[in-house]
């Protein structure tokens, strides 16, 4: 069944790397909830989003990091997303986020964001 | 491409089966006049009305069911989503401010709003006391 | 089974009255949830709790009210809690609420907050 | 008031058996030499971490079981909780910032503050790679 897969990476920069790959919907979104929270609730605010495998994104997807980004900000961190496949961009721009949220499209530049 | 197109699916209201819902629309929309740039969002806009109707009109209990009718024409695209839950009507959410929903860490509340920026109509209707009809029309060609 | 009741009353001056009457845990949080979040898409951001039935609450219960309010406050409203017992009183100091959250002692006094 | 208590109780993760837990140590905190403005301080911190355990230990799937049991005398009141769900410990989660959360509109993550902020002891421990042990004392009496 097409799902939702997300691999999470600490790096020793204090950065942490996920990618979610597959299908970001009402079905599948309180995973990538869960797996957030629990990189905040362990002090890990700064935090990449690698989007260039997900193939598609729902309001309930979107919430997740709109819920996200504020925590991670208030805690000297925040979410950047790197790479959105344009499917993804396009539900990004329809809903405003793409001028809130932090997009990047390499790794070097989500490192240099933070800087 | 544009031929007239009479089809329907049921689901019931797991969320799992939203997967299903989107394949079936992507097939319609490929088949139908939609433009190439536009078939994304219309699948987005059916996949925000039936997942509300997952999550909401059935308050919890599983085996609601759910139908999806799409009629297509050279002049419009038009879905229409049948339920037996709680009665609904959409036109009563008031459109969300982004930043602020932003700045204040809300999660939900922007279905409605995406399936409006989408979609030409977005109608309710209940019919007979025992169902919610959400009627959702992309117009095509000269009528857009 | 001891459970959570909530009554929702919306007022001609804009405010809406909810109670909450038993036991808002991990159980019953999102019910409580789905009623904010129904009134906040409905436009109504004036929100005044009313705690004097309310016999628990756990960090679950707590952090419904930490979500909303500041939605409510983002929207030109605010989340008022009328009249919680002592018990649940307690939880918001052990969690170092009662300075964050406006706190009456009557309708009276809501209705004068947000005057 | 304050006899020796050795009692035990196991419910599996569904999050309405909560109340059943809070009534079984209600009871015993009764029945126990911890102070009346003390009692329902105890009765959260307990609840918090069985809520947890329901909510996050077995990832979804339910029928999972969960034990608690209270040992007590004028020196101590101890809660050990066990369940064979995923490891976790508790020792990893970061303190609060409780108005960043207010101001991000956080709605989670203050569980395992709360229970330290109550209890004097939060030990976990993980038994014989299959049992999961989180142990909560509340010092009493000299001991305090
Ligand atoms: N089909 C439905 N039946 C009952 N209530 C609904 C339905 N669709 C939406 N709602 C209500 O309207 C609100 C707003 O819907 P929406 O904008 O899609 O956001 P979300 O579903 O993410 O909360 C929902 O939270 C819910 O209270
Ligand atoms: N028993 C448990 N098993 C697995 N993970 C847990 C457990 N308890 C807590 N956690 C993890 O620790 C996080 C913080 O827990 P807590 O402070 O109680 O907040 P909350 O449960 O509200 O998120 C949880 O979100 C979860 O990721």
């Amino acid at each position: 069944m097409p799902d939702l897969n997300i691999t999470c990476e600490p790096r020793g920069d204090g950065l942490t790397f996920l990618t979610a790959e597959g299908f970001l919907d009402a079905h599948t979104f309180e995973k990538m909830e869960k797996t957030i929270n629990a990189l905040f609730d362990e002090g890990k605010y700064k935090l990449v989003v690698g989007l260039e495998k997900l193939d598609y994104i729902s309001s309930a997807g979107a919430g997740v990091f709109i819920g996200a980004i504020g925590v991670a900000q208030e805690n000297n961190g925040n979410l950047v997303l790197l790479n959105p496949t344009p499917n993804v961009k396009e539900v990004f721009d329809l809903l405003g986020l793409t001028q809130i949220f932090p997009i990047v499209g390499s790794e070097a530049e989500a490192t240099a964001f933070f800087g | 491409m544009g031929a007239a197109i009479h089809r329907e699916i049921c689901v019931t209201n797991e969320t799992e089966n939203l997967h299903k819902v989107r394949e079936f629309v992507s097939a319609a929309v490929q088949d139908s006049a939609v433009p190439r740039e536009e078939q994304n969002k219309v699948i987005l806009a059916v996949d925000e009305a039936v997942a509300n109707v997952m999550e909401h009109a059935y308050e919890g209990t599983l085996g609601g069911s759910i139908r999806v009718r799409i009629e297509s024409d050279e002049r419009r695209f038009e879905v229409l989503i049948r339920d037996h839950g709680r009665r609904f009507d959409p036109g009563r959410i008031v459109d969300p401010d982004i930043e602020a929903h932003v700045r204040a860490g809300r999660k939900n509340g922007l279905g409605v709003f995406l399936m409006r920026q989408i979609m030409d109509k977005v109608d309710y209707d209940f019919r007979d006391e025992a169902e919610n009809r959400l009627t959702l029309v992309k117009f095509l060609g000269a009528d857009r």
